[in-house]
This record gives C-alpha cells, structure tokens and sequence, in this order.
C-alpha cells in the first residue's frame, strides 16, 4: 500500500474512534503532515465513501471532520434504539428503587410492606444492575440486611444527589 | 551487592513445570530424586532471600518427599495380597501437574488474544443521532402518576369547582383528535384546557386508556424528564 | 439501489452506531429478514471491507458483530487517544480465568486445585473487572459459590462464543 492510501485509512480510522470532530489541526499532527495535505486525504476519503454509495459520510462540522451516518438511515438506527428498551427497568424495579431512594437505608421486609408483595426478585435485579447496595444490618432481631441506593443510581437518573430527588410527600398529597 | 533474579512462580505446580522444562525432562516419567533436590533447593534460595514462602510450595515439597520414599521401596517388599500392579506413586502428581499445564497453556493463548485485542478500538458512545427524539425512554406509571400530582398542584386554586359532564370516551375522542394533528404532544398539554380536578383525573385516565388500547405510547428523554405523548 | 445493496448498507449503518456488538436476532429482526440471510450480507460486507483494505474490520464478537478498527492502526489511536488502553491483566489471572473459562461453572475450591494456590484474592479482581461472575451454589456440602465467565470475558478476549476457544485437551500436544 502506498503511503498516500496508508495515510487515508489512517485518518479514517482515526475520525471513526475519535468521540468529537477531529479538527485538520489534531488530524495533520497526528500524520505529521501538512494541514493542506491532510485536507486533501479526507475530501478523496469522502468522494470514496460517496462513490461506494456508503451508509457512512465524512462531514465537516464544529471546525473539525467526523463520520457519521447518512440523513436517509436514520429510521433504522431509530428501529436498533426502540430495540433497546429491554435494558430498561420494569415497572416494579423503579417502584421498588423509588422506595429504597426515599427511604434509605432500608430493609427487604419494609419495603415489602410498602408495596404489598414479595420483593426479593427484584431487590436482586437491582443489586445486579448496582442501583442499589448492601450498607449493613438493621440493629432489630433477626438483624435483616439494609438497602441504600448507589452512585450509580444518581447517575442513571441524572441526578445531582440524593436531595435532588422530588420531595416524597409532594407527590402524594 | 549481587542481585538475584528469582523467577516468579504462580505456585508450586507452575515452578515444578518450570523445573521439568528446563531439565528436559519426561513429565509421564518424573525422576522424583532429582526434581525434589531441586525444589527443594528453590525453596531454600527463597528462603536465603527472606521472601515468603506461600504453604502451597511446602504441601508440595512434603509429597515430592512422600512420592520420593515410596518410590525408594524395593518391589519384593510388598506383602502377601497386595496389587502386583500397584499405582505408581508419582501418578497423581503427573495428572495434576499435566491438568495444571493445559490451563498454562490457555491462560497463554489467552494472554496472546487479550494483547490483540487491546489494540482494537471501537466506535466510541454515546453518539449523537441527529434527532434527539430516539434516545427516548419508555415512561411508566410511577412516571405518569408522579406528573399528573404535579398538574394537580399546579392547577390547584386556578380551577373552577365546578361539575363536569366529560366522559371518558369523550376526553379518549379528544385526546385523539389532538394528536391527530400531531406527532407528539406534552403531557402537560393534554391538560391545558381543563376546568376542574375531576377532568384533570378523567383525562388521566383516558390517557391510561389508549396507552391501554396502544392507541399512544408515552416517552421521555430521561427519566424524571418531560414525558411525551406519541401517536402509534 | 438494489434491495439487497441497500440492506447491506442499513446492516454497515447499524453496527456504526451500536454501542455493544449486536446479536444477529437483532440485526434480522431490523430488517425484518432471515437470520441467514442477514448472516451473508455481514458476511459480504466484511469481504467488501476486506478488499477495500479499509482500517475498519467488522468481527464476530460476544455472540454479536460489532464494527472496530483494524490492529495495525493502534499506533495512531494511541497517538489521538494519548493513551493505551490502561487494562492489565496479571499472569495469575489469565491462569485463573482459562480455568474458570473452561470448566464453567466452577467452585474456587475447584480452581485452587487445578492451580495448586489459593485464588481467593485473583477471584475477587477477575468480580471486580467483571470478567466472571457468581451464577449460584454447588449442590454439596457447603453450598460453595459457583464461578462463570461473563460476556464482558468474550468482548475482551475477542471471542464470538465460549465455544470459540481452543479445544483444551489439544494445546499440549
């Protein structure tokens, strides 16, 4: 492979891992090439891209290039991200996450009490998506074990911390 | 000052294998005598150099002892009644060593893919789609109930008490033609024209209701964001 | 475009965008086609990458597919990036997670025979990196905990499936 090719797959290879437009400075450095030059990589990688009628472009945005997908496929990125919802919490694992949020730390059995039925499937879904943790033992007989919510949790919910949650009792006048 | 450089060993199995590599020798035919003397001398050497010596390495040294004192005894010894062909005495320590080296082995082509692939980058995420509309999230009850407090609230003191003669299957009507119109809509808006509390909660419902009949589905951005209502 | 060209294109769009590698399931289930079909369009693109001799490479990988680079550039990834992927694995824990790998699922007792050491602080790194998990108790005395790899294993080994490493019995012959 010439150098020239070798140089195109570089920058290609390079705008499709970097995670922001890469501008002709950062590109032309990383080559150790002129910026001219390097434009004229990326304009012949995107006459290529377009030749081969790619489901891949290489625009020029926020003073850099990136790559992204083509206007026309965007219906089926939208068919892979309504395929995602599985990842998504079940109805009774945010009930029961909003109560560990609320009232931490608390015990299976009170929050059992609370939503009136058996929750020890879901408490375990939601140590396993690290939303909650163990933070000890409950000083009553039987010493049951206490939930709190994680920085995970703050995290998944964009939430600055826990004070930022709506106030409990707001919500259910 | 000399320093010495001791290889490190994972364990004991792992610096009789060593042993045997660099002797040459027939792991299906230890000499015990030989590969004792030397364990026992690496041993020693750790020893001389204050490094702790983990109890694994002394198990092992008392059966390479063990198997050596046995293998010592002449085959005519043997009392009346016992296995002519009785099990050789380094047997199980040859299975386990042989075990012990296949799992070298993979841990090495492991290794090897592990390097590989660390050289192997993806395309990074998150990545911004052109409509944010598709990082939508499915909204549930708790969602729905907690906002519908809120438009109560809000609403609180601004209404009119008065009776309403709405139905549900006429707000189910309306709540249609309005997204007739639309592609979405604000949960929030659904709620702009109503009077009274008692048509905040029949719209609610008639909401819960097409949600039911998958007439709409309800979407926010994130959770405890603004919830959105689709036509399906 | 032709129907097949055009799927072929959606198919390049997808892994593109997909932040973990995607399941064939998936990919059929986009494009409202067989899986088999869908496997020879993958199968088609990944020759067309090949032959275009591109810097991306598409892999079968965690029982999916999934878009990435080509090895011989990470030179200049590392260059863009500043840094190398910063993940060590130590000699004790590649022993231990090849045995975990292969004699799936496993008790650390179990482990610590086949090393001839106690594994209980490797064990706990290899939880900690996600490359194993717990997936329940042995059925003998004691309950012990039982060891399994996890799919982040396959994603960081390269491995399209567990059945994809080598056959154990003939690595030393």
């Amino acid at each position: 492979m010439k150098d020239h090719e070798k140089a195109k797959k570089i920058i290609e290879v390079l705008l499709f891992v970097a995670a922001e437009p890469l501008s002709l400075d950062k590109i032309s450095q990383i080559l150790e090439m002129k910026p001219p030059a390097a434009r004229n990589l990326i304009f012949e990688l995107k006459k290529e891209y377009w030749e081969a009628q790619k489901g891949l472009d290489i625009i020029e945005i926020a003073n850099g290039y990136e790559m992204c997908t083509r206007h026309e496929y965007s219906p089926w990125i939208e068919r892979l991200k309504k395929q995602r919802k599985e990842n998504k919490l079940s109805p009774s694992a945010l009930e029961t996450l909003a109560i560990i949020a609320y009232k931490q730390p608390i015990t299976r059995l009170e929050i059992d009490n609370i939503r009136g039925v058996n929750s020890i499937g879901v408490v375990q879904t939601l140590l396993d998506k690290k939303l909650i943790k163990l933070v000890g033992r409950k000083d009553v007989p039987g010493k049951p074990l206490l939930y709190s919510t994680t920085l995970e949790f703050l995290k998944t919910f964009g939430l600055p911390n826990l004070s930022a949650l709506p106030q409990i009792d707001e919500l259910i006048q | 000052m000399y320093q010495v450089k001791l290889p490190i060993f994972e364990g004991p199995f792992d610096l009789l294998l060593h042993l045997i590599k660099k002797e040459e020798l027939n792991i299906y035919d230890i000499p015990v005598a030989k590969i004792t003397k030397q364990y026992l001398e690496y041993l020693t050497l750790m020893e001389a150099l204050d490094l702790e010596i983990a109890s694994e390495f002394l198990v092992i040294a008392a059966m390479l002892l063990s198997i050596k004192s046995r293998m010592l005894l002449p085959k005519h010894q043997l009392t009346e009644g016992e296995d002519d062909a009785e099990e050789d005495p380094r047997l199980e320590l040859t299975k386990k060593l042989i075990e012990y080296k296949k799992y070298k082995e993979a841990a090495d082509k492991l290794g090897q893919r592990f390097s590989f692939y660390q050289q192997i980058y993806t395309h990074p995420y998150p990545y911004e789609l052109e409509t944010q509309e598709t990082d939508l999230v499915e909204c549930d009850l708790f969602e729905l109930l907690k906002a519908l407090q809120k438009i109560l609230k809000e609403k609180e003191g601004t209404m009119k008490i008065s009776v309403s003669n709405v139905s549900l299957e006429e707000k189910m009507e309306y709540l249609q033609k309005l997204l007739a119109g639309e592609e979405k809509i604000l949960f929030f808006d659904l709620f702009k024209e109503t009077r009274n509390k008692m048509e905040v909660v029949t719209t609610f419902l008639a909401l819960l209701e097409l949600i039911k009949l998958k007439k709409v589905c309800v979407h926010q951005h994130k959770l405890f964001s603004e919830i959105w209502i689709f036509r399906q």
